[in-house]
């Protein structure tokens, strides 16, 4: 077994939903300071490969390492590494942005609201901390999903389809994030269906149907 | 069989309905699930070939 | 300023979050939740008024009569209030993804199942057992039984949020799933609904409450004791 | 010998056993079923006390105990399946859940049935009847759970979970229904107690239970087969057992 001693590695991953045979033997090696685009028409198995790197969900065949040592034995500590941004921005509708973040990241470590508002002003949605979620654009939330990213300060982020939403600028500042996150030896995996113009070396995974 | 063949044949009686109930729903469903694993063959030979 | 450090250790992130501190965070979250939205934690309230308002109409209305079905009413309509509010114990957070958030925090998700069930009994059996008394007086319980209709009530519904949180997490995933819930749980909670019955019943009959009470708290610690590892590996199921 | 456990985790071996043994399990279930009526009905004595209604006992008796046997064969083949993730396991627990279900309206049927002559009214709220009746809830609490999923895995791994749950409960209802009947009853209705069996009444109710427990084999081993297939579609192996 080819063991990546530096950052993630999934080896042969299956995983059947109902009848269908959504991962088909999936392998990827993820080194430190490293970005990763796994792209792939609708129904790929993008979202459950994220999964299954998230520890989320338990694949019937293959292995998910970081590290070295299999996800599963150092579940929660790998786990309170990694950021999973999933489809949609989880935010709770009735919890201001700044709650939201302060919940969320709050379980992962020990974090001050001063430094939950820096991350949602380097996000842009400093204004809106002290508003519910659901009067939010999904702009907006989208913003906070990625204030809420950066907050945790984790290894590893799971992006899924970082992207949408975001107008123009909001997509340059999601570029930038990436890269300051690559540059400083984070690791990434980033869904998305289109095709990225990061401006750095990446490497790319196509799922087939 | 004394005053209470009312209450003894009634039950015997129901023991056999649940018995052939029990073979029944049994033999339908593995029928089932026996045209079901065929077609899905089909499916998936028409789809190989 | 990003954490890019090695594997394993927490490095610039301070100390990881204790299981303690993270079950009291979880806690003021669901708290502070349910008081954004005070009329849903009123509704299973009302809802136990209203039904044990329906008996005395649909029975007859002197007293004696109402006194001895008191201790099943009371009850019945706990059991049928609890159950209305357990819906909403997993399943708001799984429609809208925080449940993910929330597995993948690095706490373990006992920590989470717990926390989440302990705020779910605060904000509805306790609140249950301080509205209790009201209930009792409308029905002719004597006044010398609540103290000990009280303390059943908490014992029956902290063990009936429990087994609830086992049946919301084998259902969380489920469209229509709180008539599942209630076929789950209700025959689960029978023991819970004869002594706690039992014990009001002989607190209002002035005879020794001690063996009723005993059963039933002795029926709380289990479920309180087993409860968590169920409801964990059910919400694990249908997490996956 | 793990050589035998495992074959017996491996979906076509079982497929090809189940299918071998169910005829034998009817032909013997047939045999005792047979022995056990005609020896309960004809020739065991009647009972000094309730005369021939006792004969309900033979099936009555038998049911009652598969009910609770058949629960606890559930809740652990879902465990087995739970914790070792044997798929076979579901197979074996989703085929019992209906033969279970059967078998308690069966025993709760007769057994008020039985309780007429007795105690004047079909339903008298026996500890051991009304607990039956709670065991039926809970074989409908665990089929409705299973099916209420799209995706059988899923469905399979909860209604593990909840038989499990389920057979801790029992007890705990069985003796909580007890007491609670105690309490309202008292000792002093006639509650038919067992019946004094002399040898020649113990006879057929013996094969009458190996009857049912044979019975029970031989429509577990046809559902088996079903539920294998169900989750095995696209095996290889299952090309060959349909051409077979």
């Amino acid at each position: 077994m080819k063991t990546a001693t530096q950052g993630l590695c999934v080896e042969e991953v299956h995983v059947w939903c109902g009848d269908r045979h959504v991962l088909k033997g999936v392998s990827l090696d993820l080194d430190v300071g490293e970005l990763l685009h796994v792209s792939g028409p609708n129904g790929a198995g993008k979202t459950t490969l994220l999964r299954v790197v998230s520890g989320l969900l338990r694949p019937e065949q293959g292995a998910v390492s970081w590290f070295g040592r299999s996800i599963s034995s150092v579940r929660g500590e790998y786990q309170a590494q990694l950021a999973y941004a999933s489809h949609e921005p989880a935010l709770k509708g009735d919890l201001t942005a700044l709650e939201n973040l302060r919940f969320a990241v709050g379980l992962k470590r020990r974090v001050t609201a001063a430094e939950l508002g820096s991350s949602l002003e380097r996000t842009g949605v400093a204004a809106c901390a002290d508003l519910p979620a659901r009067v939010l654009s999904a702009g907006q939330r989208r913003r906070v999903a990625m204030a809420r990213v950066l907050a945790m300060r984790a290894s590893l982020w799971l992006l899924d389809e970082p992207f949408t939403n975001l107008d123009a600028a909001g997509s340059d500042l999601m570029t930038a994030l990436l890269l300051a996150h690559v540059h400083e030896g984070g690791c990434a995996l980033v869904v998305a269906h289109h095709d990225l113009t990061l401006g750095c070396t990446m490497r790319r995974l196509e799922l087939a149907a | 069989m004394g005053g209470y063949a009312r209450y003894v044949w009634p039950c015997f009686g129901l023991a056999t309905v649940i018995f052939a109930w029990n073979l029944w729903s049994a033999r339908r469903y593995l029928a089932a699930a026996r045209l079901r694993a065929a077609r899905a063959l089909i499916m998936a030979a028409g789809g190989e070939s | 300023m990003s954490a890019g450090t090695q594997g394993g250790g927490a490095g610039s992130r301070g100390r990881p979050v204790g299981v303690w501190e993270a079950c009291a965070l979880i806690v003021r979250r669901e708290l502070c939740l349910s008081f954004r939205r005070p009329d849903q934690l009123l509704q299973p309230l009302v809802f136990f008024l209203i039904v044990t308002t329906l008996f005395p109409l649909g029975l007859s209305l002197q007293l004696s009569l109402l006194r001895d079905m008191a201790p099943g009413v009371l009850w019945v309509a706990a059991l049928l209030s609890s159950l209305l509010s357990l819906d909403s114990l997993f399943k708001s957070d799984a429609d809208d993804g925080t449940l993910e958030q929330l597995a993948l925090s690095g706490q373990g998700l006992m920590v989470i199942v717990v926390a989440k069930t302990l705020a779910h009994w605060l904000v509805t059996g306790a609140a249950l057992v301080l509205v209790s008394p009201l209930v009792g007086m409308a029905l002719g319980i004597p006044t010398g039984a609540f103290a000990i209709m009280m303390v059943s009530l908490g014992l029956g519904t902290v063990t009936l949020s429990w087994l609830g949180a086992i049946g919301a997490g084998l259902t969380v995933g489920l469209k229509r799933g709180n008539v599942l819930l209630s076929l789950i749980v209700l025959p689960l909670a029978m023991p819970l609904l004869i002594f706690g019955a039992g014990a009001t019943d002989r607190a209002i009959s002035g005879a020794s409450v001690a063996g009723a009470l005993y059963f039933l708290a002795a029926l709380c610690v289990f479920t309180c004791t087993l409860a968590p590892f169920a409801a964990t590996v059910a919400l694990r199921i249908n997490l996956e | 010998m793990w050589t035998w456990f495992y074959k017996l985790a491996s979906p076509p071996h079982v497929y090809g056993v189940a299918a071998a043994f169910t005829p034998w399990f009817l032909g013997l279930a047939a045999i005792a079923l047979g022995y056990g009526v005609v020896d309960g009905l004809a020739f065991a004595p009647a009972d000094y006390q309730q005369g021939d209604a006792f004969r309900i006992i033979y099936v009555h008796v038998p049911s009652a105990w598969m009910s609770e046997f058949v629960y606890t064969t559930m809740a652990i083949a879902g465990a087995i399946a739970l914790i070792w993730r044997i798929k076979l396991g579901h197979a074996v627990a989703a085929a019992c859940a209906p033969i279970g279900a059967s078998f308690t309206v069966l025993a709760l049927v007769t057994g008020s049935l039985w309780g007429r002559p007795m105690w004047g009214t079909y339903w008298a709220w026996d500890p051991r009847l009304t607990s039956e009746l709670i065991l039926l809830f809970l074989y409908v609490g665990v089929m409705s759970l299973r099916s209420a999923f799209e995706d059988a895995a899923r469905g399979d791994r909860a209604a593990a979970l909840l038989s499990i749950v389920g057979v801790v409960n029992v007890p705990i209802i069985h003796f909580s229904v007890v007491w609670w009947n105690s309490l309202h009853q008292g000792a002093t209705v006639a509650k038919f107690g067992k019946p004094s069996m002399d040898l020649s009444m113990l006879w057929p109710l013996l094969s009458m239970f190996l009857g049912f427990m044979l019975f029970f084999g031989a429509v577990l081993c046809m559902r088996l087969q079903a539920e294998v297939l169900n989750r095995e579609r696209q095996a290889k192996w299952v090309r060959e057992a349909m051409h077979s």
